[in-house]
């Protein structure tokens, strides 16, 4: 009975705009930001921080990034791995050529690095659409990862292509480099996915977002309504890039700490982040944190389960992950088409008429 | 027939009563051709400030070629379209609905995934003009300016009755309701002139009735200048104060209602022919 | 989303469980994914040799020994999750089979204090033990591997290959770069040239670059490669009709599974090794005895002898003397990770030692020291002949040319310890 | 002439050949996206899949024998008889068809009329869901495939071209098994035209490719028309499986051949058979000739895999619906 929206009366448009409608929501948002802040970073472990939760907020910026041009703008992209890969090189070669400027620029510049590299290859979206833009921005792919395996410069002429992350620290606090605390790492990306996650929100709710999805919807009706489809589409792959990269920067400087171009972002990275953009819900922003931590999450907690808990052999486990993983997929596409959200929404729907269903 | 040479026309009076201004746009031998074949054939009529104008015709007549050109989605061959008294260069159609143009489309195009609130604010994008910056941050000037926005929207809405549906999916609304939202986000726009592709196209008496009732409140209420397509004369006659009639892509009658209804050569090539 | 993540705290508590009066060898391995072919024997040769000292001698020093396997499908993120699940049980050194992996735990290792050996791959440099204070790749590294290769050549060519033609057939990432700046190197040496074809992952598709193989006509072909890449390359020169005994391949290009599709034209073909081949050793009797015949044989059980597990079982046996060394060093059965690293620095293998262990010269002799890391860098040529579907080796465990390569090391890890300010380790 | 032109031509030759090869692999897209407008994630999986199946019969495999003796303690691997390769073939046919069945009537039934991305988005679980299974059933090693299929350099061509060049020009390189492919591929294409142009069911096939409603109305039904088209991507996968195979083994990577194909679908036009043969054509020599005129000289090499892309990209860029897909018509 505490899931109503009755008796919570908006007297302005601005409350009847907000993020969450619903006073439960609303709560159980400011109490998950709570327990995030001001719990989680006591208690946390390196197991955690490193297995669980740093790729699942470094996957959820992406995703998010990924969702605004596939789920708000329509536009289809397997570019992400190499616009990762753009993020995490700029702000490797920030990270050594400017030593004493903090990493949290380094960081936002790489994403407007990527940004820039995002648009410059979101161009062709004006002629190709669909699956075939899909497949073309896997041009993009394909070239960067090339690009940054070929040219030295860019791996500042190590022996081998590999990059490592010197360390660097935010207010004295190393978040990189072989020293850093487990709990650091975390609240950096989780600093990081909350901002984005705010900024998309406010993006999409706004006159951007109803750019965005005018044209995801009907793009020559969008354009006589005056719309300008260029500048609607590049802003798109502009944001999107700008967070993919900044989740690229994350990956390499806060997660991995040394990076293979062609290991870390390869064309498997590209399909990862457009599965849980998928999973999660099209154009939803908790979507995206749904699917990525469905994609991130589940196989961590099937191979416990299975070599942890079952002793299983680690390799008939790995094979059992992905028939499971390929059977949820499955089982949750037939049983709603639009996502971990859309789930989440309709589940929300009953219990709001709940216990009274009619 | 139509031999003006620039835009400078007094307003007339129509009989009931109301003052026409001046011409706002001016279509000026208008050739469109697809390839072979020719839509449109050297057709010029022109639109005054605060009228209804219809254009009506048999199917494939060009009637909505016609608003495609005005609406800048066609380029014509030849001819020129004059708006607010200046020669409008080739233009892309987001750049005409910039300039105070906005219409519907005769089978509905309205985007799917959003509410009714959300289509019609669409139509406010081209008034919308903070920067995205501003708009990532939200607090302050973009939440002012939405806020303002949404004002002038749920007006519309009002005027519109449709006040029960703003939050459903477009989607799931009948025809009738979607083509009244449609037009909604086509009057948020606050244009100056106002297209609508055939708005009353599969619609039963009643609602044809509504229809027609908001499209008098709109030119009344807001000023507002319509141009509208129509196959079906019936409707037309009533609430239009000047008919341009078009046949197989020329311009064949153009006038008063009773004007028309009255030329010979419109009664032989589209009252003669029978029509739905 | 609530549920999944109670459900993963009570399975991660699960898999956090303490493991006591163990000694815990982690084995980040991949039974599947690109590189399976690769990792499955090795990761069985790992696994049996421990079960093999349980069953016969009951542990080591007493104590038994638990192997940790941790797929990860050759995948770096998945190898960190392996690193983090496993450090925390007790892990006594870490085994990735993956230069990607390596590179990323280096850091990490170094602040775990937990040791790290990457035998014949990883980060070459890391044989400077002033710098790398926990990571050893003894026996052998690439640079040495390269080394040896072209030291074959010459002996071939009784000592002289100046103006010959090398081709370096290379992985394209950080695995296939390794060796190239010391062939450059040696080629100055040597005066021969080097002409270097990328192939990219996954390298199923090799016709242009066996094409312009056959266009100019090197003398020689030496390879860098793993998984798919090694068969396409060995079947793409048997169909150009390359002498095979001109094409000599890496440790890592040199498994039974790389040159049985070719069939019998692939004989002759030649790979670099640290350690000796087949199954002619007594102490393959042991495991069949009490580890094949008790069914504790580790994966399918049908890759005992072949290359890569003896790579895998060598590695085990490095790793089981050093924890011998550092129960003696530290005088308690049950060591740690420190004890271990220690035990690893002193590891000193004897030809008279291996013949205790039923391996008498499966490998070098050699002894790690603090400066040095990276062992002896000696290796020998195995060739193969498809008649009898077996692995020979031609030529003994000879010395690499630590002229060219030390200052190459030197250079490498200095540059490594400048960027992480490391101050090295005084090692007199 | 010198020997440069002719190793140019040579490389070209060569071009064609790797073209013929995705080809093979495009096709099966192409099958299932004409039909039933799903972008075929899958596809390169079931060649693997296929060819895992067609091995395993083969040599006489246990299934999940790995699964059996991991619970039940066992160390059985092999029933200890092998197959002929022509009967093998037949029975992974059986499979493949069986497979698209358990497709239909599994996943494809319960997502009639859902937009692209949701099929796509089921494929993906599905590629998934079968990797895992054929390793569990077939085990992750590597396995040598072998039909009978001739490979390696034909001698014929080479010593009937070597005059060309002068004496440091061997003559032409052709891989017997490259042109064997080509062979099957043209094969394969014109079966598949025969079929659709003067079959009751190709006829049904086409009727469906054009419009689904049209088609349900005069009686179509689309189920069994999905299952047979799987069936046939499924052979056609099995064919791909087999060439790629048994030149680079059965193992993982042999599903990464679905890349390849991507390009060539871009080309050709997702809905166009001869597409698929043309586009892969053109991919195959572009990238070749790129990497022999410009990429190992001056780029250091490795070009291939994103020129092809690139190559497809700027194509699309002036022909955005493909060579042979339908002119796009925007209209309001």
């Amino acid at each position: 009975m505490l899931y109503r929206e009755a008796g919570d009366f908006k007297t302005s448009y601005a409350e009847d705009n907000q993020t969450f409608p619903i006073k439960f929501d609303r709560y159980a948002y400011y109490l998950l930001l709570v327990v995030a802040f001001g719990v989680v970073p006591f208690i946390i472990n390196d197991y955690w921080a490193n297995a669980v939760l740093v790729p699942f907020l470094i996957y959820a910026i992406a995703t998010i990034g990924l969702n605004i041009l596939i789920g708000y703008c329509g536009q289809l992209s397997l570019g992400t791995g190499g616009f990762m890969a753009v993020g995490a090189f700029a702000s490797y070669k920030l990270m050594t050529a400017f030593p004493e400027v903090s990493i949290i620029i380094h960081i936002l510049i790489a994403g407007g690095i990527t940004a820039a590299v995002g648009v410059a290859f979101g161009l062709p979206s004006l002629r190709i659409k669909g699956f075939y833009l899909a497949v073309a921005t896997l041009a993009a792919q394909f070239f960067l990862v090339w690009l940054f395996n070929r040219v030295p410069w860019f791996y500042n002429y190590s022996a081998s292509g590999q990059i490592s992350a010197p360390e660097r620290s935010v207010l004295g606090v190393n978040v990189t480099g072989p020293n850093v605390e487990a709990w650091a790492q975390y609240m950096i990306c989780l600093v990081f996915v909350v901002a984005c996650a705010w900024l998309a929100r406010n993006l999409t709710r706004g006159a951007t977002g109803r750019k965005w999805m005018a044209i995801r919807d009907m793009d020559i009706a969008a354009e006589i309504i005056g719309v300008n489809p260029l500048k609607a589409k590049l802003t798109a792959f502009a944001v999107s890039s700008f967070f993919i990269g900044i989740a690229g920067a994350l990956l390499f400087t806060v997660y991995l700490g040394a990076a293979e171009v062609g290991e870390a972002f390869g064309i498997q990275k590209s399909f990862l982040v457009l599965f849980m953009v998928i999973i999660g819900g099209l154009g939803s922003i908790f979507g995206s944190f749904a699917g990525a931590a469905f994609m991130v999450l589940l196989p961590v907690l099937l191979k416990n389960v299975l070599v942890g808990g079952m002793n299983w052999p680690t390799d008939v486990s790995a094979h059992f992950q992905f028939v499971i993983v390929g059977a949820l997929i499955i089982a949750f596409l037939i049983l709603e088409p639009h996502g971990l959200a859309q789930l989440w929404r309709v589940a929300k729907e009953k219990l709001r008429l709940w216990p009274f269903p009619h | 027939m139509n031999t003006m040479t620039e835009n400078t026309t007094v307003g007339y009076v129509t009989d009931d009563g109301r003052q026409i201004g001046g011409t706002i746009m001016e279509m000026k031998n208008i050739t469109l051709r697809f390839g072979g074949v020719v839509a449109i054939e050297d057709i010029s009529f022109d639109i005054h400030e605060g009228e209804i104008r219809a254009i009506i015709g048999p199917n494939g007549a060009g009637k909505s070629s016609m608003l495609n050109v005005i609406s800048g989605f066609y380029h014509p061959q030849e001819g020129e379209v004059w708006f607010n008294g200046a020669k409008r260069p080739p233009m892309k159609p987001f750049e005409v609905a910039g300039q105070g143009i906005a219409r519907t489309f005769q089978n509905i195009a309205l985007f799917k995934g959003m509410t009714t609130l959300d289509n019609i604010m669409t139509g406010r994008l081209t008034r919308m003009k903070t920067g995205m910056l501003s708009q990532a941050i939200w607090w302050g000037k973009a939440a002012r300016e939405e806020e303002e926005h949404r004002r002038k929207v749920e007006e519309i809405i009002d005027f519109l009755e449709i006040q029960a549906i703003r939050k459903t999916s477009v989607g799931r609304l009948p025809y009738g309701l979607q083509k009244r939202v449609e037009l909604g986000r086509a009057l948020a726009a606050e244009p100056k002139l106002l297209l609508l592709d055939e708005p009353m196209a599969g619609m039963n008496v009643e609602e044809k009735e509504d229809m027609s009732r908001f499209i008098l409140d709109v030119n009344d209420e807001f000023g507002t200048t319509i141009a509208l397509i129509e196959h079906d004369m019936g409707v037309v006659m009533d609430i239009s104060d000047r008919v341009v009639v078009m046949d197989y892509g020329k311009k064949i009658g153009d006038g008063t209602p009773a004007e028309v209804l009255a030329n010979q050569e419109v009664i032989d090539a589209y009252l003669g022919v029978s029509h739905d | 989303m609530k549920l999944k993540l109670a459900t993963l705290a009570l399975s991660a508590l699960m898999a956090a469980a303490p493991a006591m009066a163990e000694l815990v060898y982690p084995s980040l391995s991949y039974r599947t994914g690109p590189y399976a072919a690769g990792g499955i024997p090795f990761a069985d040769g790992y696994a049996d040799y421990f079960t093999l000292l349980n069953e016969r001698d009951g542990g080591i020093g007493g104590v038994k020994a638990k192997v940790l396997e941790c797929e990860t499908g050759y995948s770096t993120e998945k190898g960190v999750e392996c690193y983090e699940s496993t450090k925390g049980e007790g892990a006594l050194v870490y085994q990735p089979l993956s230069t990607g992996i390596t590179y990323q735990l280096i850091p990490k290792v170094t602040a775990d204090g937990i040791p790290l050996h990457t035998m014949g791959y990883g980060r070459t440099s890391a044989a400077n033990g002033k710098v790398f204070s926990h990571v050893f790749n003894y026996p052998a590294n690439y640079w040495n591997g390269a080394s040896l290769a072209i030291n074959h050549l010459l002996d071939i060519n009784g000592g002289d290959i100046n103006g010959k033609k090398v081709a370096l057939v290379y992985h394209n990432s950080a695995y296939g770069k390794e060796p190239i700046r010391t062939l450059e190197e040696l080629a100055k040496k040597h005066g021969f040239k080097l002409s270097l074809l990328a192939v990219d992952h996954p390298g199923q598709e090799q016709k242009s670059q066996w094409l312009q193989i056959r266009r100019e006509k090197p003398d020689y072909v030496l390879m860098w490669g793993w998984g798919v890449m090694n068969q396409v390359a060995i079947q793409e020169a048997v169909n150009i009709r390359f002498p095979m005994e001109n094409f000599i391949g890496i440790w890592w290009s040199g498994a039974e599974h790389d040159v049985l599709p070719a069939g019998d034209a692939a004989t002759g073909y030649k790979a670099i090794t640290f350690h000796n081949v087949g199954s002619d050793f007594p102490v393959f009797d042991d495991i069949q005895k009490y580890v094949v015949d008790t069914g504790k044989a580790a994966g399918a059980g049908d890759q005992i002898g072949s290359v890569l597990y003896n790579r895998g079982l060598y590695a085990a046996m490095l790793a089981a003397e050093a924890t011998r060394k550092a129960q003696e060093l530290s005088g308690k059965a049950q060591i740690t990770a420190a004890d271990m690293r220690d035990g690893m620095e002193a590891l000193e293998i004897t030809e008279e030692r291996m013949t205790e262990l039923g391996m008498p010269n499966f490998g070098p002799s050699f002894k790690v020291s603090c400066a040095n890391h990276g062992g002896p860098g000696t290796g020998a040529v195995q060739q193969w002949d498809a008649a009898a579907k077996e692995w020979k080796l031609i030529s003994d465990f000879g010395p690499s040319d630590m002229d060219v390569i030390q200052p190459l090391i030197e250079e490498d890890s200095m540059a490594y310890a400048k960027e992480n300010n490391i101050t090295l380790r005084d090692c007199n | 002439m010198s020997a440069e032109f002719y190793y140019g031509v040579e490389v070209f030759l060569n071009g064609l050949m790797a073209g013929v090869m995705y080809s093979l692999v495009a096709l099966g897209f192409v099958l299932i996206f004409k039909a039933s407008g799903i972008f075929n994630y899958a596809q390169g999986v079931m060649a693997l899949f296929a060819a895992m199946t067609l091995v395993g019969l083969q040599t006489g495999q246990v299934p999940f024998s790995h699964l059996i003796n991991a619970t039940f303690g066992l160390h059985i691997t092999h029933f200890g008889w092998e197959l002929p390769a022509l009967v093998a073939i037949f029975l992974t046919v059986l499979v493949m068809i069986l497979f698209a069945f358990l497709v239909e009537r599994l996943v494809l039934k319960h997502l009639v009329n859902q937009e692209p991305i949701i099929l796509f988005m089921a494929t993906i679980g599905l590629a998934y869901f079968m990797e895992g299974f054929g390793d569990l059933m077939w085990g992750s090693d590597i396995k040598k495939l072998d039909v009978g299929i001739p490979q390696g350099g034909n001698v014929w061509v080479e010593n009937h071209t070597a005059f060309l060049g002068g004496d440091d020009f061997y003559g032409f390189y052709l891989d017997t098994l490259d042109i064997i492919a080509a062979v099957v591929a043209i094969v394969l294409v014109a079966t598949l035209v025969l079929f659709s142009q003067y079959t009751k069911t190709g006829r049904a096939l086409r009727a469906v490719a054009d419009d689904h409603q049209a088609a349900l109305s005069v009686g179509i039904s689309l189920r069994t028309i999905w299952v047979i088209v799987w069936s046939i991507a499924g052979f056609v996968a099995l064919v791909a499986g087999i060439m790629w195979g048994s030149k680079s083994g059965v193992q993982f990577s042999l599903s990464l051949i679905a890349l390849k194909a991507l390009p060539v679908l871009m080309l050709g036009g997702f809905t166009s058979i001869p597409g698929a043969i043309v586009g892969g054509l053109i991919i195959g020599v572009g990238e070749k000739m790129f990497e022999f005129l410009i990429g190992a000289p001056y780029l250091g090499g490795a070009t291939e895999n994103w020129f092809a892309y690139v190559l497809a990209l700027l194509f699309l860029v002036f022909r955005p619906q493909g060579l042979f897909g339908e002119k796009i018509i925007e209209r309001v």
